[in-house]
């Protein structure tokens, strides 16, 4: 009776997650941790020598101390040239990006081929690094901040258009609906109802990839696209580690204060 | 007038949606369509104004196959059919007064409208329209700020400043308590009464069916087992409606609605 | 700042890795890592440096790994924490790591027979610009301010000459404007296009450009050179025993008379020969950079 | 017929002021940005059409010579990109928590996770190399401790927004049935942040397998390495192959990686 | 046995969701609460397993004062009080069965439920919970797979494996339609009269309130202003809850529901 009743219990309680569902899960759990196994053998990857060698950053980020912030009238004239390459790439990606993404965006393109067609592009317009477009684009115009903003705006594109065509994706359809519904045209429904959906979260995107331009200035300097990042690579070459630190914590308080400006904006029209 | 000659629906998906309909709704009714969920009411209704289109038979609107209709002769169409819906389908984020003034869009052109101008007698029609369903102290408030039953309001507004010639409205007060469904449509009732806007409404409650219909349309599994005055509903179209009586159905756990 | 190198030495034992006191020379390390940051000053720019280790490996009997890095603050840094033991630096970045953290030149390369080379200035075939003096308000286009033969030496040369305080002044009061080109290519093509009226980069700049603009041997001449700055260092760091620093300087040595290692020298890296060098053959960068040394900070 | 329109909407004499400042500001931003930044689009427009013949032709002319090096290299950075984005998605969980508002509910310490996320934003990649380089010396695993920091200041971000939005109703039938904080956080809080937890995960992997140029600081090898010397001996018919490695790679684990999201969500 | 004895709660932003109410809830009893949007029932039933606090009176259950517990006797009070709500609170990327497994957290130490450790008994009460609602042929379904009346029965289950003492339901059927609404009503009343569980219920309709309970509870505006059984429910009782009768109130259109 006993050994029935257990029988009879086990039967009744099943497993939390089926065992299939499980197996798949352990399995990818594993292929996961084994490539990390294997990518830290090849990495030589050696918790011991991060534990000795630890001391050894600390004296050195000791000499980026005390930073040094004397310098901002100094590097003004390149941190304004960073700025202004970043308002204008971020401007001029965020306006090319509306139809983009709107193209990008199954709810609203309901033509299969002339929406994957259109991910397709922006998936490799992401893939390629900024470097690379930083590089090729001082290659043809030349040096300047022309080059570094065209760089910006493809990078920003790819980013702005994937973000944004996910938040079209998720908007309430029924105003659309309605829209429609009452004879308004596709462009009408758009600028009504979609628009006014995405508007906050369009602008703190478009501010994060503000944020990501003026950083990646960094990186266009060591191209000859200009801005900040010349002087900061110049500063590290020559050993002024406290100016660079001084740059870091101007581009820092930068990305703090288009964060705090990002939330105030979304405040005002959420 | 709009008239179902043989009018089938199966959507891509191979579900009967409606299955030969045949229908004539006249000028200046107030019909009530009744049904379980998935009884092809919310199909019906939206075949008139083509959200969704039949796949055979006939459906004229004012002596016109819709069923023919293309790009312009659809807006065309659209503009003299009011919808109103469950969820209110307001655009959340804008304020009402926008909201309302969307109801234009199908009678203004694209470009204008692109930069909110409209025209004064547009603005004085919304705004007319909102104190038509006395919510007009909220004009400027965003559709988000309302409650239910002012959200459904301000959404009857928006379709009396299309000035359709028909209103249809897709379970309009399901999402709300009795009262207030009560309020919602006793607005739809004037509005059908004072302006003669023909109106189809489809409702999940019989009782309150009865309570304004002119006339109760009973559809079941897509097709209409039940037509004629709120006065000749018996307990038989109860059971003809829902299947079996409600309680009885209800006992059988299982059963999904 | 660090004054001499004599008084850096005694500073840099509190930095360097307690285990090693520089008295009791310590075994021979398992293995030594040789890093190698190729300058564009270079015309060809290699991504190994395998063989070289290999075969360094191979003579001095302990395991050699080399790598090859694309910033020598990085290099110099990881020769400060005895993370690396030989650098292939160049000559500015030795001096900077010699006053940091008193890392000793052993060897300096030698290119087409001779352990120095030089930066020239580049203008346009048709300009009106024949002397230095005729730079004066024209626009300036070099690498970046790091770069030894792209900027230092130049610089350095033009202050003198016309008696400027800064590099600061040299570009806003000789010059009308300097811009960073952020490359030896970049900067000549700057001229070559019109962007700018002079250039300065390493001798000669044009032959990397000659393919992708086939003119540009005629349309851009060389007004000027510096004067020498010494190739590219072989340098060690202070860690390594007075013994093992021998050995190395004998097995490099020797590869002048590999022919095989010579081929790979030259295919890799434009080498055609090693030879000893002395800390003292690059005060000519130190006293460069000390002219320089202070215009270039930011307050 | 008169018409009777709509009263005009009263705002708050604060919000109009404010909404002027915002305007004058903005504006002022462009003129400022306009009038600073010299670009001589005519010349640079001429200059483009010279040029493009030297360059983008070799673009798509790709060098498969240098497949082998530049495929070891992809690979190199795959297993770095892979190891260090790892970490980072690991430990910005803790990150991520400490700056959503919704989930450490002391106003202040949310203030500071956000600051050390923003502060990690701030360092560019070249400091980071320099600092991991003294640590563990010139060797790949410089470049993953790299990336991981670098990828923890974006994806700590990422996180404490996913958690910000989370459906608080769960939590509260939680709280309803006795559960404890922690019973909460595994039953009711991962389930729902997991997938956008593991989106943005992958989505950060993709960034760092493209654009490591830090492992070449490092002496890591890797694609960012090739990309520089490409660049220094314009190879253009190198960077082209760089580039067709790169875009296939990607695109490949965006598929595989859309393929285990589908698994595990 | 619960007792209110003058509860009031204000919240901080000043509105006043309870004013002095007295209640006494019996062993075993089905208690409906009905009144208008905003008339407090949400903010009574909260009350009673603290997810709000009231801030005066006494709040007694099984004879001890819950408003001063804290902490773990909080947990402990909670794991005896099941609480169903209007949009069901699932896990929606969970499956079913760990979804009413949650209702066991409360019963269960917390390191191994963390590793969806949990007992064979705790699980063969989970399943026989599913099984109570008829749904455990969808055991491995995600929860966002299941239709509303379907997730509200799951919600059920989830209480039901609580094994409490009492069952809270925040307007369970409001998002259901009228047929789905009583099948879930009706297996809320067969756990009640089976397992003697206390349960109070939240309505907005006071027809189907009279259906079920064995007990109505009028509110409006923060107070009790209805107390006694189904039968005593008359014309006055719905003018006292809804404010006036619900036709003349619907005819003044401007006011709120
Ligand atoms: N887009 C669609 N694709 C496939 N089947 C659909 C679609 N829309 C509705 N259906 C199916 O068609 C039938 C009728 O649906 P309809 O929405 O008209 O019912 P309803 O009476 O409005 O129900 P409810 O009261 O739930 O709104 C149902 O079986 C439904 O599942
Ligand atoms: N967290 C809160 N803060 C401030 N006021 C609140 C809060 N929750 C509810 N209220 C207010 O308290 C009053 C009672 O609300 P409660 O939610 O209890 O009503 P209800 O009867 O459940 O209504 P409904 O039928 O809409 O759920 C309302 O005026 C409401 O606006
Ligand atoms: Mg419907
Ligand atoms: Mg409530």
């Amino acid at each position: 009776m006993t050994k029935d009743g257990t029988k009879k219990a086990l039967g009744k309680s099943p497993a939390v997650i089926p065992a299939k569902a499980k197996m798949r899960i352990t399995a990818i759990f594993l292929v996961v941790l084994g490539f990390y196994v294997l990518s830290s053998y090849k990495t030589e990857a050696s918790l011991m020598e991060f534990i000795d060698g630890f001391e050894n950053m600390g004296t050195l980020f000791q000499k980026f101390f005390p930073p040094n912030l004397g310098l901002f009238k100094a590097i003004w004239p390149a941190l304004a040239e960073t700025i202004q390459m970043a308002v204008i790439a971020t401007t001029i990606a965020a306006i090319l990006c509306v139809p983009l993404s709107l193209l990008a965006a199954n709810n609203v393109t309901t033509n299969k081929y002339l929406y994957n067609f259109v991910r397709f592009v922006l998936n490799i317009l992401r893939t390629i690094p900024d470097l690379v477009l930083a590089v090729i684009f001082v290659a043809l115009f030349g040096i300047g901040a022309l080059p570094g903003i065209i760089a910006l705006i493809i990078f920003s594109l790819g980013i702005l258009a994937k973000l944004i065509s996910e938040t079209v994706e998720s908007i309430d359809m029924n105003p659309l609906e309605a829209m429609h519904a009452s004879g308004a045209s596709t462009i009408q429904t758009i600028y009504f109802s979609v628009v006014p959906q995405v508007l906050p979260q369009f602008t703190s995107f478009v501010l994060y990839v503000f944020e990501i331009n003026i950083r990646a200035s960094v990186v266009l300097g060591l191209v000859g696209a200009g801005g900040i990042g010349q002087i900061l690579d110049q500063q590290i070459k020559f050993y002024k580690y406290p100016n660079a630190m001084g740059i870091i914590i101007i581009i820092f308080a930068l990305v703090v204060i288009i964060e705090y400006i990002s939330t105030k904006i979304r405040e005002a029209i959420v | 007038m709009i008239e179902f000659k043989n009018v089938s629906l199966t959507y891509p998906n191979g579900t009967k949606g409606l299955k030969k309909v045949n229908l004539t709704i006249n000028e200046g009714e107030f019909v009530v369509i009744v049904g379980l969920s998935g009884a092809g009411k919310s199909t019906l209704i939206r075949s008139i104004n083509r959200l969704v289109k039949p796949t055979e038979g006939e459906l004229k609107v004012d002596n016109e196959n819709i069923l023919t209709f293309n790009g312009r002769q659809l807006r065309t169409l659209r503009t003299k059919i009011g919808m109103i819906f469950q969820n209110y389908n307001l655009v959340k984020r804008s304020n009402v007064f926008k909201n309302v003034l969307a109801g234009r869009l199908g009678h203004t052109s694209t470009l204008p409208s692109l930069f909110n101008m409209f025209s004064n007698e547009d603005r004085a029609l919304a705004y007319e329209s909102l104190k038509r369903v006395n919510i007009e102290e909220k004009i400027y408030n965003r559709a988000d700020e309302l409650s239910g039953g002012q959200q459904q309001r301000v959404s009857i507004a928006r379709v009396l400043t299309q000035k359709p010639k028909y209103i249809l409205a897709d379970e309009p007060v399901a999402s709300l308590d009795p009262p207030t469904s009560h309020q919602v449509m006793t607005y739809l009732r004037k509005i059908n009464q004072e302006d003669k806007i023909t109106t189809i409404v489809n409702l999940h409650f019989i009782d309150m069916a009865m309570e304004y219909a002119d006339r109760i349309i009973g559809m079941r599994a897509g097709e209409v087992v039940f037509d004629g005055p709120a006065s000749e509903v018996t307990e038989k179209t109860f059971e003809e409606i829902y299947g079996r009586t409600i309680r009885e159905d209800d006992l059988r756990g299982g059963q999904e609605a | 700042a660090c004054g001499t190198s004599d008084e850096g030495g005694t500073a840099t034992e509190g930095n360097n890795n307690e285990e090693t006191p520089a008295e009791t020379p310590a075994e021979k390390p398992e293995k030594i890592v040789m890093g190698f940051v190729p300058s564009q000053d270079s015309d060809t720019i290699a991504d190994t440096v395998e063989p070289l280790a290999n075969k360094l490996g191979e003579a001095l009997g302990i395991e050699v790994e080399g790598k090859v890095m694309t910033d020598y603050s990085a290099l110099v840094e990881a020769m400060g924490a005895n993370e690396v033991q030989i650098g292939f630096i160049p000559g500015f970045a030795y001096v900077l790591a010699n006053e940091q953290y008193d890392v000793e030149v052993i060897l300096k390369s030698m290119r087409y027979g001779s352990g120095t080379y030089k930066a020239q200035y580049v203008v346009r075939a048709d300009s009106d610009i024949k002397t230095l003096a005729d730079l004066e308000g024209k626009i300036w286009a070099y690498p970046d301010a790091a770069s030894t033969s792209g900027f230092l030496f130049p610089a350095a040369q033009l202050m003198g000459e016309f008696d400027l305080e800064s590099a600061e002044a040299l570009q806003t009061e000789f010059f009308a404007e300097g811009i960073a080109a952020g490359g030896h290519d970049s900067a000549a093509i700057a001229v070559y296009e019109g962007d700018a009226d002079v250039a300065t980069t390493f001798d000669d700049v044009r032959t990397t450009l000659e393919e992708d603009y086939p003119d540009i041997m005629e349309k851009l001449t060389i007004l000027g050179h510096t004067e020498d700055i010494p190739n590219d260092t072989i340098s060690v760091v202070s860690e390594l025993d007075d013994e093992l620093v021998t050995q190395i300087k004998e097995a490099f040595m020797a590869f002048n008379d590999d022919e095989e290692m010579i081929k790979i020298m030259n295919d890799v890296y434009n080498w055609d020969a090693i030879s000893e060098a002395e800390d003292a053959e690059y005060d000519v960068v130190r006293d460069t950079y000390d002219k320089l040394r202070d215009s270039i900070s930011l307050d | 017929m008169s018409l009777v329109l709509p009263p005009k909407p009263k705002r708050s004499l604060f919000k109009q002021v404010r909404n002027i400042v915002i305007a004058i500001a903005i504006i002022a931003l462009y003129v400022w940005t306009f009038t600073g930044i010299d670009i001589d689009f005519a010349r640079a427009f001429d200059r483009m059409m010279n040029n493009f013949s030297r360059i983008i032709p070799k673009l798509f002319d790709p060098n498969w010579e240098a497949l082998p090096k530049v495929w070891d290299a992809m690979v190199e950075t795959l297993y770095i990109a892979f190891a260090g984005s790892l970490l980072a998605a690991i430990f910005s969980i803790p990150l991520g928590f400490l700056a959503a508002q919704n989930m450490t509910k002391n106003r202040v310490l949310t203030t500071i996770g956000k600051w050390i996320l923003s502060a990690i934003r701030a360092f560019p990649d070249i400091i980071l190399a320099i600092l991991f380089i003294v640590v563990v010396g010139p060797k790949p695993f410089a470049g993953v401790l790299a990336i991981a920091i670098g990828s923890i200041g974006m994806l700590g971000k990422l996180y404490s927004e996913v958690l910000e939005s989370l459906d608080t109703n769960i939590i509260e039938a939680m709280e309803a049935n006795g559960a404890n904080k922690l019973q909460i956080l595994a039953h009711g809080i991962i389930p729902q942040i997991t997938p956008e937890f593991l989106s943005y995960a992958i989505y950060r992997f993709e960034i760092d397998v493209r654009a490591s140029t830090i492992l070449g600081i490092v002496g890591a090898g890797g694609i960012g390495t090739l990309i520089v010397f490409a660049k220094m001996n314009r190879n253009w018919e190198e960077m082209g192959l760089i580039l067709v490695v790169i875009i296939v790679v990607v695109t490949i684990i965006d598929f595989i990686s859309t393929q285990i999201r589908k698994r595990l969500v």
